[in-house]
């Protein structure tokens, strides 16, 4: 993975940046989803993507609107919530060129839709899957999602206390052949975790920790919960969203860095090294864990398997798109139909 | 002698002299997983394969081996498809029912059983013959596990030679039914030979039913409907299918995915013109068929009422955000999981409306096999043409039963892909607006995913006619109106009801799917026995086309014949029809989960008039 | 000067003299996430008790922060609770959409707009009121993250002033919405002083309107109706809720979590006396609620549109297995995601036969805030003595804004849990089958778990009077007609119709759920205005209840009045009514997703009128 | 875990073994589901469970149909495809003095199922859970679920080439407390292990590897498909099917079993050493993982949790049930109303 930052004016494919742009976000300032819509524009501008063959896809949520402000004007299909996987399975089986983009929250994956999740994981279809995930329903008002952390207390008062789902590990138990996390703010990682998952062929998983300015809930919040009540809230109105400035960090692998998001509470992020080697199933698994122990979320290519066929091979399925292959070849000739005919005479 | 007892002797002579030709049927009452279902069918070919009209019903239990189980094989010389409730000859095998069964015959039915089962205590007015299965079993099977499977096989030789169904089309049916298994070949024409044998030598004929050639079937196909269906969508060219399996659809998926590895392969490259997936659950299936319609292919599943049920999120957005899908709806007893291997026609009125808010579908009834295949077809361009899902409406009946059919007619033109924009369309007009009524007719233009920039974002959230999101009231006004107005275009372009008028008629009779064929042998008997004239109408599809309302106002009353407990055609057709023709509606209605049969028509009918 | 300028003239000099005392609206458009919802609350609760009739209608967007959103506030002196269209004073600060808002209002208005918006440039037939906001707002909020909130503070004290509200009901209304949080309090009401102060030193009055205490609010209680139907659950002793959050259900689930904490815990044992969860998904809500009502808790979940169509299948298992169920549906704009922010009456008809077979609900519409808190205890006894899930309709209209309203009753009589057997009864009676229709009700006795054995096998798939499994079809059609003949009893017992009849009438109007109040202010302009006088019969449950068919046999036309496009009220009356009735419907409907206003209705029933 | 196979005539609650007995089976001869009846019976019946308390949960499936063919007249809830999870939390909630156990399939569980399961598991219901794991839809005839093993073949030739979903290491990477895998017909270790659940407060995974005599599907069945059809099939008939004896095994704590399938498959069983440690997550992991890597099934006890509180707890319930506290206990008195409502005034 190299990371390239420097932006030339034109890409390879003589596209401007602004052409990978997309609408004017309706998402709250200093939403985490922003910062990784930028990263997107800059990835597949970078990696000079032909934008007529993107597919973007999403569910429902602040997340699943994102795909309105990246990459405008290419073919999306914003479905419902937690069931993004079935579309985005069907439309790249449709037509195997496609570039499929589907993105996620948390509680569109690891809530309603992990059934979908788990088996578009085993099916290991070419898509990329980013799970923008800030532990909350951003969209509905800040309840507690399947990742949000034990301990986590909302604003009135609730406190979470089941585990959370934790993305990596469950993928890569599931057999998922690339398996990433970063956070919204580390452009640097997020990038190259992008345009690596966009030459994958399969699945890949980028699970990104994005956090929600208006009902975070990350590791700590109970604190955060507090912190929020003493010093910041002399409003007492829950219909108030401040506006904040994203968050951008930029640290070395193997270090670890405490990140102290808008509403006082932290994050510990911890880089994988630089000699880690991503393709052994269990050692990933225990590093998960490992971090998970200190509290810590561990960032960067957790789990990668190259040598996994793809749905498409699995079903044996031509070059040409399925949904553009000329009648004579899906309608068999009428001979085929008289032989059928005779056998049920 | 009492009075009765010369009741008994007196049918008992007359069923000696009067012979009955082609006009009875048989039911076999047997244990499911003993394989009946083999001979059943051998039955049943062979007399198709003697140009009798036959159907064969079969009226299975819920789970894999070990319950009762029956098959009804009705040779009609009239040429009645449709079910009967009454048996003239059974053959006894499933001790657990066995005097259960022998009850229901009418006087005069001929009953073959099991020895041991000793059935002829039980009446005196019906012909039994005892057939020691057992004891025959045993010389012509080694294998004890294998024996009651071969026990039904020799069934077939005993009916065969009462009656005198023809040893060659016998033998031409099993090798039909069995291809090229050699082994296996062997071994069952054994046991029917021994049965046969058995017959011949002990159960002289004392019964009047035979089984005579006809001339009825040449150029005909028996074929079950979800296998047609499935020949239709290949035929269509469907290239992604997604389903779960359950009864009674399962049959459908799996055809298709025998006939497609066999016809569909692309012979030069050796690669697949389609992708099967088996989803995780109805709504991964219909969420991969949006997805797919989505990017251009011709896409399907198909499901039963409890799929039908986990589809309503997603056929919502496919209505809403305009996206082609075929779903096929083979029909089973609801509602839950109700009786999933029996047939009803319970879904109509929450498929019309499935899914919240202001939703409404498309739906196509096929009425025989035949049409099982000839709508797939229809409902792929349809699908196309109204950019919706259409629902194909079967039933357990029509699809996984065996009926005698036309060919499979080859398509006639080629596949209806709608207003799709091609990439030279695009630069022609300048100008693309997804949502725009451009034609008056409610159906937009699309582009699939592939085709140049700017593309459209699909949704099932608010938009305008740019496909913008947008929350403003009279943006999602002239959307739902377009949608309703494009509901209104597919009236006048789905298939046409079916109209057999008559002159001297009054009633009227209005039929859907399964019940066609019942339909049409009741009129013959209001005609009959009651010199009742009826003209009738079956409808093909919903929305219903004016013809539906014109021949509602010709007729009065109209006999809407529903297999549902609740009148669903009925409902939707007060839902449709001007207010001032709804009292003209009445009801017949059949919901005990076995076919209709005329009969039962026949008789409401009556009653209803009479109590007018 | 030209005419139209004397036009405006005179229009202008009217103004000034003729004052226009609580019988006007106020539309406040802002920006959503600056918190104008709590100073649109201020306003409104002032105004509630200065003893003025008023509704507030929140029209906001789906998202969190950004997005237009407006709320208007309607004094009604004659007490209208009901939405207007026209408004005729403006506050103007959200710069995207404040041209538009300056162009919807009527001449004469009053806009108080944010000066650098210069909006005075537009119109001079209406009257305009510029405030610097930005400079009032720096000296007195030193965080600039803040501002866009204080903002929204200081035009309470500017309409305060123009308007005449009282000062020190602004005060105990801040203090009320703010509780006791001291450092909010000062900074919120140095806000609303810099307003005060800014309109009184600049703004002279020019416009007619005024609000003048009144006496009308006595004892009434201000709420909305997820948080009154919460409180229903709670007195009706609800223990298991399940639920996953959606617009505009979730305020309800979030209510109850909040009440119960308060009052449901033991106060011997600290422990809590119900169980609320969070599901994955609506399935597994209502499955949950299942898996508890067939327990023996009265459980119950709060959904929105997609919801309801995830729990088709569930539902019907609820109506087949007959378990109890109370299910909230806060209907919001459909299909689809449709607008989740906006109000309808969209899922009717597909909630009445909400899953595949004959599936049949009972649905509850309660059309005030009042009776979202007394139709959640009826639904309770209803689910409970009727063994079957409950809809309860409300949307998001009724739900999420606000309501002058009678206080809520405590419930008259202890809850009715319906036929279940106890260990006692069992003992006594010597014997129990779960699905007899011992009283000829259709209504069957059931024991819940822990009941010593027998028990019975509760299930989705066919069974007998005994609960055991059977694919008999006469069991099967017993059972079906005995649910047939528990919904007919149901008839009769659910919330009878609330009904106004006229002597004078001809005209009948039936409308349900939030509607209500439109209706009531629309037969005042139909008297008014066309000297046409209605009755008016509100349905309040459905099956519906003979009265519904006596009122319309009474009167003719009757128009239904139906939030949503399809006219789906109006459907379900043509199914139910006796065919003759249903030429007397007709419809009107209102699907834009705003709240209808009785203009909407006026014109509408006097167009179709006209055109008889 | 003692296991105790001497059943006494009655036991200690003064019942004989016939009172734990249920409906007659409609399972096929032979089929795995009616060996676990078997076992559940003995276990509830050795243990002297009081059947009043009992509630069975079942989905749909054949599998989903063995509740009727035990514990008869107990206390059953027989629900919709995959949602058992659901209506058992959800009466288990009502009623915290239920002894919830649940029946499900593969198909049931793992495919349409796996959202609830997962969920299920994350909450620590206090049920036991058995999946009678036989790789197939045996109730709608022979598909593949997605415990299917790779390579599998159907009768059609259909070839399964997705990668098995794992229930017990799936369900110990999602925190269940009791997770432990058997074989239909090692009584002994199944009566044990089901004795275990029982006596196990919270959630206890119990995947039971459950041949289908009429669609077999397991690892191996590849052959097993070529098998039937060299030596067994001269029917050539999809509709019959033949009668099993029950297979039984018995082997010793850390020893590997072949066993041989009625259609010719095998089977590999490697029982968990005695010595086996199974609180340690990442060990129970790797064991597994090993153990799939030889083409094994571990089998026994492979992790428990006995700290973890259970959902119950969490929710901090009464003593007594939910759905019998007296009208006093669940409708607050008329002063807190009048408080209420003066709050809106
Ligand atoms: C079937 C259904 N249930 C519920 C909702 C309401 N809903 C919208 S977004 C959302 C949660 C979104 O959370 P997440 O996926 O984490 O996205 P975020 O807003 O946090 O980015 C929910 C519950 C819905 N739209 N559809
Ligand atoms: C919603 C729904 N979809 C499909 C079905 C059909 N169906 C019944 S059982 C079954 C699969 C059962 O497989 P499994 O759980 O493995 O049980 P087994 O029969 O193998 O024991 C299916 C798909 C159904 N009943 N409901
Ligand atoms: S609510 Fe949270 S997740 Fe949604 S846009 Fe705002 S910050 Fe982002
Ligand atoms: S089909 Fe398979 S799973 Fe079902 S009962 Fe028979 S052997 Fe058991
Ligand atoms: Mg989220
Ligand atoms: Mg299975």
């Amino acid at each position: 993975m190299s990371v390239t930052t420097s932006s030339p004016k034109l890409n390879r494919i003589g596209l401007p940046l602004a052409a990978y742009k997309g609408g004017k976000t309706t998402l709250c300032a200093g939403c985490g989803h922003n910062a990784i819509s930028e990263r997107i524009i800059e990835a597949f501008f970078e990696l000079g993507v032909d934008l007529q063959w993107v597919a973007k896809f999403s569910g429902i949520g602040c997340s699943s609107k994102s795909p309105a402000y990246f990459l405008g004007g290419t073919h999306a299909f914003n479905g419902v919530h937690g069931r993004m996987p079935a579309v985005a399975t069907g439309a790249l089986l449709a037509n195997r060129r496609l570039i499929g983009l589907g993105v996620s929250g948390d509680g569109d994956t690891a809530s309603i839709g992990i059934g979908q999740f788990v088996h578009l994981v085993r099916r290991n279809v070419p898509l990329i899957y980013i799970v923008e995930n800030n532990g909350v329903y951003g969209l509905t008002k800040g309840q507690f999602s399947a990742t949000a952390d034990l301990g986590s207390t909302l604003r009135n008062g609730v406190v979470n206390d089941l585990p959370p789902i934790d993305i990596c590990s469950l993928s890569i138990e599931l057999g998922a052949t690339f398996v990433a996390r970063s956070f919204s703010g580390d452009k640097k990682q997020l990038l190259a975790l992008l345009k690596a998952a966009l030459s994958h062929r399969g699945l890949a998983v980028l699970d990104v920790i994005s956090p929600c300015v208006a009902f975070n809930d990350h590791e700590g919040s109970t604190k955060s919960y507090k912190y929020v009540k003493e010093h910041d809230d002399p409003l007492g109105d829950v219909h108030f969203i401040p506006s904040y400035e994203d968050i951008s960090v930029n640290y070395e692998p193997g270090t670890t860095r405490d990140i102290r998001l808008h509403d006082g509470s932290h994050l510990l992020l911890s880089k994988l090294p630089e000699d880690y080697d991503p393709t052994d199933k269990m050692a990933a698994l225990r590093m998960l864990d490992d971090a998970r122990k200190k509290g810590e979320h561990l960032t960067g290519l957790i789990y990668i398997d190259t040598n996994s066929k793809d749905f498409i091979e699995l079903l044996n399925l031509p070059d040409e798109p399925l949904a553009t292959l000329p009648v004579e070849k899906v309608r068999p000739p009428k001979e085929v139909l008289d032989e059928i005919n005779e056998s049920f005479r | 002698m009492t009075p009765s007892d010369t009741q008994v002797e007196e049918a008992r002579s007359a069923l000696q002299t009067k012979k009955v030709v082609n006009d009875f049927s048989i039911r076999v009452a047997t244990v499911n997983g003993t394989g009946s279902q083999t001979s059943n069918l051998v039955l049943l070919r062979a007399l198709f394969q003697m140009g009798i009209p036959v159907t064969g019903k079969n009226i299975f239990p819920s789970n894999i081996a070990g319950l009762p189980t029956w098959f009804i094989i009705r040779a009609s010389r009239d040429g009645y498809l449709s079910h009967t409730r009454d048996s003239q000859v059974l053959v006894a095998l499933n001790p657990e029912t066995a005097e259960e069964d022998v009850h229901t015959m009418p006087t005069g039915s001929a009953i073959i059983y099991d020895e041991p089962l000793t059935l002829d205590r039980l009446r005196d007015d019906v012909v039994f013959y005892a057939v020691p299965f057992n004891k025959l079993v045993t010389p012509i099977c080694r294998d004890p596990k294998l024996r009651k499977y071969v026990r039904n096989m020799i069934y077939v030789g005993v009916l065969a030679h009462l009656l005198a169904i023809d040893r060659d089309e016998i033998a031409r049916a099993l090798n039909k039914q069995l291809g090229r298994k050699k082994k296996a070949l062997e071994m069952n024409w054994a046991a029917i030979e021994t049965g046969w044998q058995y017959a011949q030598q002990h159960l002289p004929k004392r019964d009047p039913f035979i089984l005579e050639p006809m001339d009825q079937n040449r150029d005909k196909i028996l074929i079950d409907g979800n296998t047609a269906a499935a020949l239709g969508c290949i035929f269509a060219g469907v290239t992604v299918v997604s389903w779960y399996p359950i009864t009674p659809s399962s049959s459908l998926g799996e055809a298709l995915i025998d006939y497609m590895k066999k016809y569909r392969i692309d012979r030069e490259t050796g690669k697949a013109t389609f992708a099967i997936i088996q989803a995780e659950d109805e709504l991964a299936a219909l969420g991969m068929v949006l997805g797919a319609g989505w990017a251009g292919a011709r896409a399907m599943t198909a499901t039963s009422g409890p799929g039908i049920s986990l589809m309503a999120e997603f056929s919502g957005l496919g209505y809403y955000a305009e996206v082609p899908a075929v779903i096929f709806d083979v029909q089973r007893v609801g509602p839950s999981t109700g009786l999933p291997t029996r047939t009803m026609q319970g879904d109509l009125l929450s498929t019309a409306v499935l899914s919240h808010g202001d939703t409404k579908h498309i739906m196509l009834f096929p009425g025989s096999a035949w049409e099982c295949y000839t709508m797939a077809l229809e409902a792929f361009d349809l699908a196309e043409e109204f950019q919706t899902p259409v629902f194909v409406m079967s039933d357990l009946d029509l699809g996984m039963n065996y009926w005698i059919s036309d060919p499979l007619p080859y398509p006639d033109r080629p596949p209806n892909r709608g207003k799709v924009l091609t990439e030279d369309d695009l630069q022609r007009l300048g100008r693309f607006e997804r949502y725009r009524d451009v034609d008056g007719d409610g159906i937009p233009y699309r582009t699939i995913p592939g085709t140049p920039l700017p593309a459209y974002f699909c949704r099932g959230s608010g938009h305008n006619e740019q496909a913008e999101y947008t929350e403003r009231p009279d943006a999602y006004v002239r959307n739902m109106d377009r949608l309703a107005r494009k509901f209104e275009t597919a009236r006048q372009r789905v298939p046409a009801p079916e109209v057999i008028d008559h002159p001297r008629a009054r009633v009227g009779i209005i039929g859907y799917g399964s019940s066609h064929y019942a339909i049409l042998e009741a009129r013959d008997h209001l005609r009959q026995q009651a010199n009742l004239e009826t003209a009738y109408l079956r409808i093909r599809a919903y929305p219903f086309n004016e013809q539906v309302e014109a021949f509602v106002r010709r007729y009065a009353p109209v006999y809407v014949v529903d297999l549902n407990r609740d009148g669903q055609m009925r409902d939707l057709l007060k839902l449709d029809l001007p207010a001032e023709l709804t009292p003209r509606l009445r009801s017949v209605r059949h919901y005990d989960g076995h076919p209709i049969d005329a009969r039962h028509i026949t008789d409401d009918i009556l009653s209803q008039e009479a109590s007018l």
